[in-house]
């Protein structure tokens, strides 16, 4: 009648809610202790008459230390274990898909590398890690699934990820746990978790659109950016093949991972990140492009890097 | 112990002349520099603000009734937990007992005649007054709708309702607490009687003193950010705004730096009630003094470290979380010790049950449980899923309602036959504190279920699974309404109807039990020499049972 | 601030105030109570100080463009006014303090007052007017230069942080000067001795106060522009 | 303290020792120091701010108490931006370092029980 427990439907779920079922055992503990001893002390010390007096009481140095060192104990064993839990459980897998989220007020528009754009929905494979990097067009919001026990703010002007691995089929809850408005309780929706081939399926199944990377790739050519970015590396610019997922130098000394942000930062403010070598002349495309754009262009750029790149241009 | 006790008897109580009938009209209490009557001002405001705080409460409470909201339209909803927010943490929470009780008791339990700074004093509350005013004049005409957290972009830019006046009400109150903390702590320092040293004190002072700590050093962080975040909503441009390079994140650095350790001013000032209360009704000296005293201290200078664990999953650096976290569990110890120290004091003492002592034994059972709910939200994994939940409104109702309101209640149940001069029906105070109590936990326990199962706080409407457990807290919330509603009837009937009280009801140790109730305006008709240690209670040799 | 002035409870002189042991007494917790509420004003451009650290770690390029904007001589100008107006204050309260004379007392009073007003007018007339013609103030018609390229949004950011910040020290200064016309009023009526002139002193240590955050706020704002860089500067 | 009267000289002694430090800050501005210049003209601005704090606001003279108020002050400071920094420079970090990571996996080669994925 009452629901107790939500759905553990992620890799990480059995290992939080042993950690939540650990804690929730050692307060029931300590509170039943303190309530029990109060009653107790009630029941037996209470005041006879009116001039009763009580004996002197002497503090124990031995008592103070031990509900010093003993909650300190607990505290470390509690501290270590969710520690390791959030560390190990905090970097998605190499081989994770991508999906890529973008928040907006009162829905979540998720689009897959592969092309299909969802509004407040999420399709997924059950048993493969899913990598999702979230993005906001204006307010705060905070992507979160409690079934797969996870979630992450997801903030204007910058990206964050979020991954889990699904390990049951079916349908689940997506909230936005971030307070950002008018219809903050219905920026809802739900997550379907299938079997791969009924993904696949799915995958095909919607209309024929192009790949986020191909729409990057007319963007790239729209926008002539081949014009510096000669993929030989003989233009003005760095050659952009091959370049996502390592480190630059910047001209500042910095090395730095070329990943999202770095990408989103040098289209939003090119000056700031300019690779060393070469001179700062890229001009800011801040407010030309929207998010979706932003994602695609850096979903053509990472394709540049794998192999399948077919037509090396 | 001091003589002044042995004159009071002849003279009969209404003839003697005390602060409350020193001066009538409505000059002598506007303008008045008398910390008990600046005390009683304190009492009349925040009662009216927590009244008002506690209607959005009950409005949310019956929209939430249904999975569609019963009552109000989502944007109504977003506006009541806005001002069930602001007006309960900034109005009522944090100038509750250091206000009330505080201004009251402070110099006559260090056997001052009055507070360092009585004109800043005065002050101070025309500037809660003002602020409260701004604060009422936002809620009351529009509402605003950003919560109390007051994050940004959201209240900077996309926000339409009155975010500033509110944010300027709160602005006004926070010098308000300065001021009262400055107040507090130079009177503490500079003014004890002769004989009061720092380890005489009553632990009320020592967690007074750590409160104004907090006072002076956490509120202007909040004031600068609240004015920067005024500014950058009427200028359109500030630190804070994304669009050129701002970090929403840098808001909720501010913000959290003042509003953690502000949870500590805000129970605190409960702690020392509550070590009051332990040992005036088991008429015992407290069990490790020392400890307890110092535990003040410690989470005074500890809450300024750990606010980052507001801030989880942020996007804030896994590196800064782990730091966070680790202090976070730090700042539990502290209270683990004072309640511990609590329980062992009524270890083989002669402990009664009037109204006072029921309200502390709650205090000591529920702020057991708030307190170590918070090791859930202090551990990283389990943080993630419990963050922006029930779970977290539950933690903190259990720390603020079940905490610093009833040591607040307890407080003004205790002092009330010193402050007034008048004892109450102790019969209707003691089921009033059972009402609250039960009220309480039928309230706030499904709520820690509803976090567990993940439904989001701040949700106007929510899935139709979570309909039984929010039926069940609406049900306590309004068990609790009538609870809160009984004292005020029976504490105004005393005031005009109930027994003189003798200058000790009780028979409890302190200064302020050894000046006639009310206290004259000066505080003691001789200035007291202090000789004896903080509730030094006659003992008895030998060892029983 | 003028409040904590009236709260030295001026009465006649020697200013005793009922609640107080002796005069002693009331002197140290004057002076503790205005030292406790500089802490917090520390604390309260602490906050500002702390995000002007923050950005400018993040966005150290642009703050340096941004402080090339503002012209040193006139910051120079101003922190030299400013401990003047310093010196000129312990000289009025050493002049209490030795008993020297309503006259003397009070020409140093206003000699502070008149320093600290050609700190604000300089500041208004030179460097507030002067960016306010070139366009660099944000909120008022700020105008992104081309030569900023695409660090301009966090040039803006950086005058942000330079209007706030030189916005509420001067502030404080109105404040300060309002503080040390009270004075001067009680000066002229002869009401500080060398027993009583805890107004005095403690009005100092607020002005002193307010002297350390320009202190502070000329080298943040003015010097680390990485002037070297395009030699001399303006 | 109240008793203490400071002797002109030393007023005057400080105030140009002030007025040197500012030609100086504003002097050294102008040599390019790379990262030093920062560090030059924060650490000449705290000379500046303790002569003004020890001889004009009588710091020097003041009692123990005064003196605790004073640092608890600026300590408080130092905890804001020093966590504050803290988060900021360090969100870019990698979670788990590459050394980091080869070191946790070596002495994890037998999958010791943790989650199934991890054994992938």
């Amino acid at each position: 009648m009452i629901p107790i427990q939500p759905p553990a439907a992620s890799s990480i779920a059995d290992g939080v809610d042993k950690l939540y079922y650990f804690l929730t055992g050692i307060t029931l503990f300590f509170t039943v202790l303190i309530f029990s001893i109060i009653f107790y002390f009630m029941v037996k010390y209470h005041r006879q008459s009116e001039d009763e007096r009580a004996p002197e009481t002497h503090t124990s140095l031995l008592l103070e230390l031990s509900w010093t060192i003993i909650p300190s104990l607990i505290c470390v064993v509690i501290f270590v274990w969710a520690s390791d839990l959030y560390v190990r459980n905090a970097r998605p897998p190499a081989a994770s898909t991508e999906i890529f989220v973008i928040g907006k007020q009162w829905m979540w528009h998720i689009q897959h590398p592969e092309g299909p754009r969802e509004i407040d929905e999420l399709h997924v494979p059950v048993g493969v890690p899913v990598k999702l990097t979230m993005t906001s067009q204006d307010v705060i919001h905070d992507f979160y699934i409690p079934a797969f026990r996870v979630k992450k703010d997801v903030l204007p002007g910058r990206y964050t990820s979020l991954w889990f691995q699904p390990t049951e089929t079916g349908t689940f809850h997506l909230f936005c746990a971030q307070f950002c408005g008018t219809s903050h309780s219905q920026m809802i929706g739900w997550v379907y978790v299938m079997s791969p081939d009924d993904y696949t399926a799915w995958l095909a199944g919607g209309e024929a659109s192009e790949s986020m990377a191909q729409q990057g790739e007319r963007l790239f050519n729209h926008y002539t950016c081949g014009y510096c970015h000669v993929a030989d590396g003989t233009g003005r610019a760095p050659s952009l093949v091959g370049i996502y997922g390592k480190p630059e130098k910047l001209a500042s000394g910095e090395m730095r991972v070329v990943d999202e942000a770095l990408i989103r930062q040098a289209l939003m403010f090119p000056n700031s990140v300019p690779l060393s070598g070469f001179a700062p002349i890229m001009p800011t495309f801040q407010g030309q492009f929207t998010e979706e754009q932003i994602l695609q262009l850096i979903a053509y750029v990472k394709s540049l890097g794998s192999e399948e790149r077919t037509n090396g241009k | 112990m001091s003589t002044a006790l042995a004159d009071i008897h002849e003279v009969p109580a209404e003839s003697r002349v005390n602060y409350l009938n020193a001066a009538y009209g409505i000059k002598s209490w506007l303008l008045t520099v008398d910390h008990k009557r600046i005390g009683l001002l304190y009492l009349a405001s925040i009662t009216l603000m927590f009244f008002v705080g506690g209607t959005a409460a009950v409005l949310m409470r019956m929209n939430l009734i249904e999975p569609q909201g019963a009552l109000l339209e989502p944007e109504t909803y977003n506006k009541m937990f806005s001002t069930h927010g602001i007006i309960m943490v900034f109005f009522f929470l944090v100038p509750s007992i250091p206000a009330t009780l505080g201004n009251f008791l402070i110099p006559i339990m260090i056997g001052a005649r009055d507070v360092a700074f009585p004109k800043l004093n005065l002050m101070s509350w025309y500037l809660f007054i003002t602020g409260s005013t701004f604060a009422l004049y936002a809620v009351l005409t529009g509402g605003v709708d950003t919560g109390w957290t007051f994050y940004t972009p959201y209240s900077s830019t996309y926000a339409h309702t009155n975010v500033i006046a509110a944010a300027l009400g709160v602005f006004i109150a926070g010098f308000s607490s300065i001021l009262t903390g400055l107040n507090f702590v130079v009177t503490i320092h500079k003014m004890r009687a002769p004989g009061m040293t720092w380890f005489r004190l009553p632990l009320f002072i020592w967690a007074m003193y750590a409160t104004s700590v907090i006072f002076v050093l956490g509120t202007p962080v909040i004031a600068v950010t609240l004015l920067l975040l005024g500014v950058e909503r009427l200028l359109h441009v500030g630190i804070f705004d994304p669009a050129i390079g701002g970090d929403p994140l840098l808001f909720q650095h501010l913000f959290w730096f003042y509003s953690h350790p502000a949870v500590y001013i805000m129970i605190l000032p409960g702690m020392g009630v509550i070590s009051e209360l332990i040992t005036a009704f088991t008429r015992k000296k407290i069990f490790g003094y020392t400890f307890v005293a110092f535990s003040s201290m410690g989470i005074a200078v500890i809450s300024f470290v750990v606010w980052g664990h507001h801030m989880f999953v942020t996007g804030q650096s896994v590196y800064a979380g782990l730091v966070f976290s680790v202090l976070s569990f730090l700042v539990a110890i502290p209270s683990a010790i004072k309640v511990f120290n609590w329980t062992a004091t009524l270890y083989r003492g002669s402990i009664s049950y009037q109204a006072p002592m029921l309200y502390a034994l709650g205090f000591m059972g529920l702020f057991t449980m708030g307190g170590l709910t918070g090791l859930f939200l202090a551990s990283l994994a389990v943080d993630v899923h419990l963050n922006g939940t029930y779970f977290i409104v539950a933690h903190f109702h259990y720390i603020m309602v079940g905490g610093a309101v009833m040591a607040y209640l307890g407080g003004i149940h205790y002092w009330w036959p010193k402050i007034t001069g008048r004892l109450y029906p102790d019969l209707w105070a003691r089921f009033a504190a059972l009402v609250i109590f039960v009220g309480f936990n039928l309230t706030f326990f499904p709520q820690f279920m509803l976090g567990y199962l993940g439904m989001p706080r701040r949700y106007a409407i929510y899935p139709a699974e979570f309909q039984v457990l929010n039926v069940m807290s609406s049900a306590g919330a309004s068990i609790l309404g009538v609870g809160y509603l009984i004292p005020l009837v029976y504490l105004i009937w005393s005031v005009r109807y109930g027994p003189p009280a003798g200058p000790n009801p009780w028979g409890a140790k302190g200064l302020e039990w050894e000046t006639p109730s009310p206290p004259p305006t000066e505080n003691f008709e001789v200035p007291p020499v202090v000789t004896e240690d903080a509730y030094n209670y006659p003992t008895r040799e030998v060892a029983r049972g | 601030m003028a409040d904590t002035v009236a709260h030295a409870h001026s009465a006649h002189p020697p200013g005793f105030a009922h609640q107080f042991e002796d005069i002693e007494q009331q002197r140290e917790a004057s002076t503790l109570g205005m030292w406790v509420f500089l802490v917090t004003e520390i604390l309260f451009f602490g906050g500002m100080f702390a995000s002007y650290t923050i950005y400018r770690s993040l966005h150290l390029p642009a703050f340096e463009t941004g402080s090339r904007l503002l012209e040193v001589k006139f910051g120079a100008i101003n922190t030299a006014v400013l401990i003047c107006s310093s010196l000129t204050m312990v000289l009025a309260i050493r002049a209490a303090q030795v008993g020297k004379g309503k006259a003397q007392i009070a020409f140093y009073l206003i000699l502070t007052m008149i320093l600290g007003a050609t700190f604000l007018g300089l500041k208004l007339r030179f460097e507030w007017y002067h960016d306010y013609i070139e366009h660099i103030v944000p909120g008022f018609g700020f105008e992104y230069r081309p030569e900023w390229g695409s660090l301009a949004p966090q040039v803006q950011m950086f005058m942000c942080f330079y209007f706030f910040m030189t916005g509420l020290h001067a502030l404080h200064m109105v404040a300060g000067i309002g503080v040390l016309s009270v004075l001067t009023i009680m000066a002229a009526r002869n009401r500080f001795s060398a027993e009583y002139y805890a107004p005095l002193d403690i009005s100092g240590l607020y002005w002193h106060f307010v002297d350390i955050v320009w202190i502070f706020l000329f080298p943040l704002l003015y010097l680390i522009g990485g002037r070297y860089a395009i030699g001399g500067g303006h | 303290m109240a008793e203490h009267v400071v002797p002109l000289k030393t007023y005057i002694g400080v105030f140009l020792s002030l007025m040197a430090l500012t030609a100086l800050t504003t002097g050294v501005a102008y040599i390019d120091l790379g990262a030093l210049n920062t560090v030059a003209a924060l650490t000449i601005a705290v000379v500046k701010m303790l002569l003004v704090v020890l001889y004009f606001m009588h710091a020097r003279y003041a009692t123990g108490l005064t003196r605790v108020v004073i640092i608890a002050g600026f300590f408080w400071l130092g905890i804001l931006i020093t966590f504050a920094l803290s988060d900021e420079l360090t969100r870019n970090w990698e979670i788990v370092p590459q050394a980091w990571g080869a070191i946790i996996a070596s002495l994890r080669a037998p999958v010791d029980g943790c989650p199934k994925w991890h054994g992938r």
